[in-house]
């Protein structure tokens, strides 16, 4: 990013958990332009509707992900204002509680890291290759089942594509 | 030609990855899917609702119409559900 | 909120710094209903425009500040399908990279915790009594002077006036 | 009554806080806000823009014509800047 030498962006996906104040503290890093962190972490709940669910297993595509979510930041580093953005997810079997994806992002102003935040996340859902399978409680048995991609995932990615990010003040701040 | 498959669709094929040799003619990602649902039972499951498979060349996301004559690794899965 | 026994919400006005994690973790509390985290942290910038800034004194209302904060949190579990909500501000004299305000929001959905954060913040900067006093460098001199209210901040807090929380679909989740 | 003066506002006055007593025709912020005025170049200072000062009556925001005639303390100081 030629014209924003320091809006640093990165991505990592992994089996292992992530840590919210470390990754946080790692962006932040003593700067003082900051005036906004969001995060967003997504977790395993225990129920998809009405079924009680044991567990959950990411699949991806090794090599692809990277991709994806490495181009997933870098987009949210040249459509808003940012200081710094970063994606997280894991892979593997999750319990109900765990982590599974963590966003980060910085910016002088609220706005546009609240934005980021939030094309980031609705981006993921709709490009990133990763499937959900549930491990879920059914007639008292547990049972596999490949989660299916829903219509509001579509509709929240497709806002993103016509909206230019939203013009920031240059005296805003917070 | 290296064929990759996720989720319900490696499920169904039997398998997540092979090398084929596909035939001239077959030069779409929907042609591709055509000639592999005649390679088998567990083949023609996975892509007996097309509408409901995706495709990737060469790790980046395609429809139907897209060229894979010139594709190394060709991938089909569900819609994707990260996050 | 006898509608929502698990919308626990609550507010802090301090001195100290906060600790994201140890937040975080208090609310998310082993929790497995769980589905979307969002914090909001706002910090002391080192630059007004293109005014350096020395540090930043914040000063309150005691008393309704702390009434203020709660009301706050409260409407933002009315208003939203939120797991829990809180936000801490800190008063005294802060420096550039300092924490000033963490707001955190929890849903089974990310929409409705990245909504109610983004409202919490707005509607705090609308209505929570407190007072910013910058030390900026002037032709060579340090200066105080009163931080001015902004109008782009009375714009986004006006737009919640007549807003609704959005529809969540049952089965949606992260 | 008990006054609260916060931020430049109370600067300008000189203190944060006093207990006046006011006349009964002084029934609303606005003629609290008037007749202060009056009490001083400080308060004159301080409530020379009448538009840029904010008044809480018992903790809570009102407008000038909010009724103070049953009000415990009041407060006055500029549009708020936290966050």
């Amino acid at each position: 990013m030629a014209d924003r030498p320091h809006a640093g962006y990165s991505s990592s996906v992994q089996e292992a958990d992530f840590d919210l104040a470390r990754e946080v503290d790692a962006m932040r890093d003593g700067r003082t332009d900051i005036g906004a962190v969001v995060t967003f972490t997504g977790t395993v709940r225990d129920m998809h509707g009405d079924t009680q669910i044991a567990d959950l297993t990411l699949e991806h595509y090794p090599g692809m992900t990277e991709k994806a979510l490495d181009a997933l930041a870098r987009d949210a580093a040249a459509r808003f204002p940012l200081l710094g953005c970063r994606i997280v997810h894991r892979v593997g079997t999750m319990r109900p509680g765990d982590n599974i994806v963590l966003v980060v992002t910085c910016s002088a102003h609220r706005q546009a890291a609240f934005d980021a935040a939030m094309f980031m996340m609705d981006d993921l859902k709709m490009r990133a290759p990763f499937w959900k399978k549930e491990t879920r409680a059914v007639d008292g048995a547990w049972q596999g089942a490949w989660v299916d991609a829903r219509e509001s995932d579509a509709q929240a990615a497709a806002k993103w594509a016509d909206a230019s990010p939203r013009p920031i003040a240059a005296d805003a701040d917070g | 030609m290296k064929l990759l498959y996720f989720a319900w669709v490696r499920e169904r094929v039997g398998h997540g990855e092979e090398d084929v040799s596909v035939p001239a003619d077959v030069d779409t990602v929907g042609a591709l899917m055509r000639w592999l649902s005649e390679r088998g039972d567990g083949y023609a499951a996975a892509f007996a609702e097309a509408g409901k498979v995706r495709a990737a060349v060469d790790q980046a996301h395609v429809g139907p119409d897209a060229d894979i004559r010139d594709a190394r690794e060709v991938a089909f899965f569900p819609p994707v559900t990260g996050g």
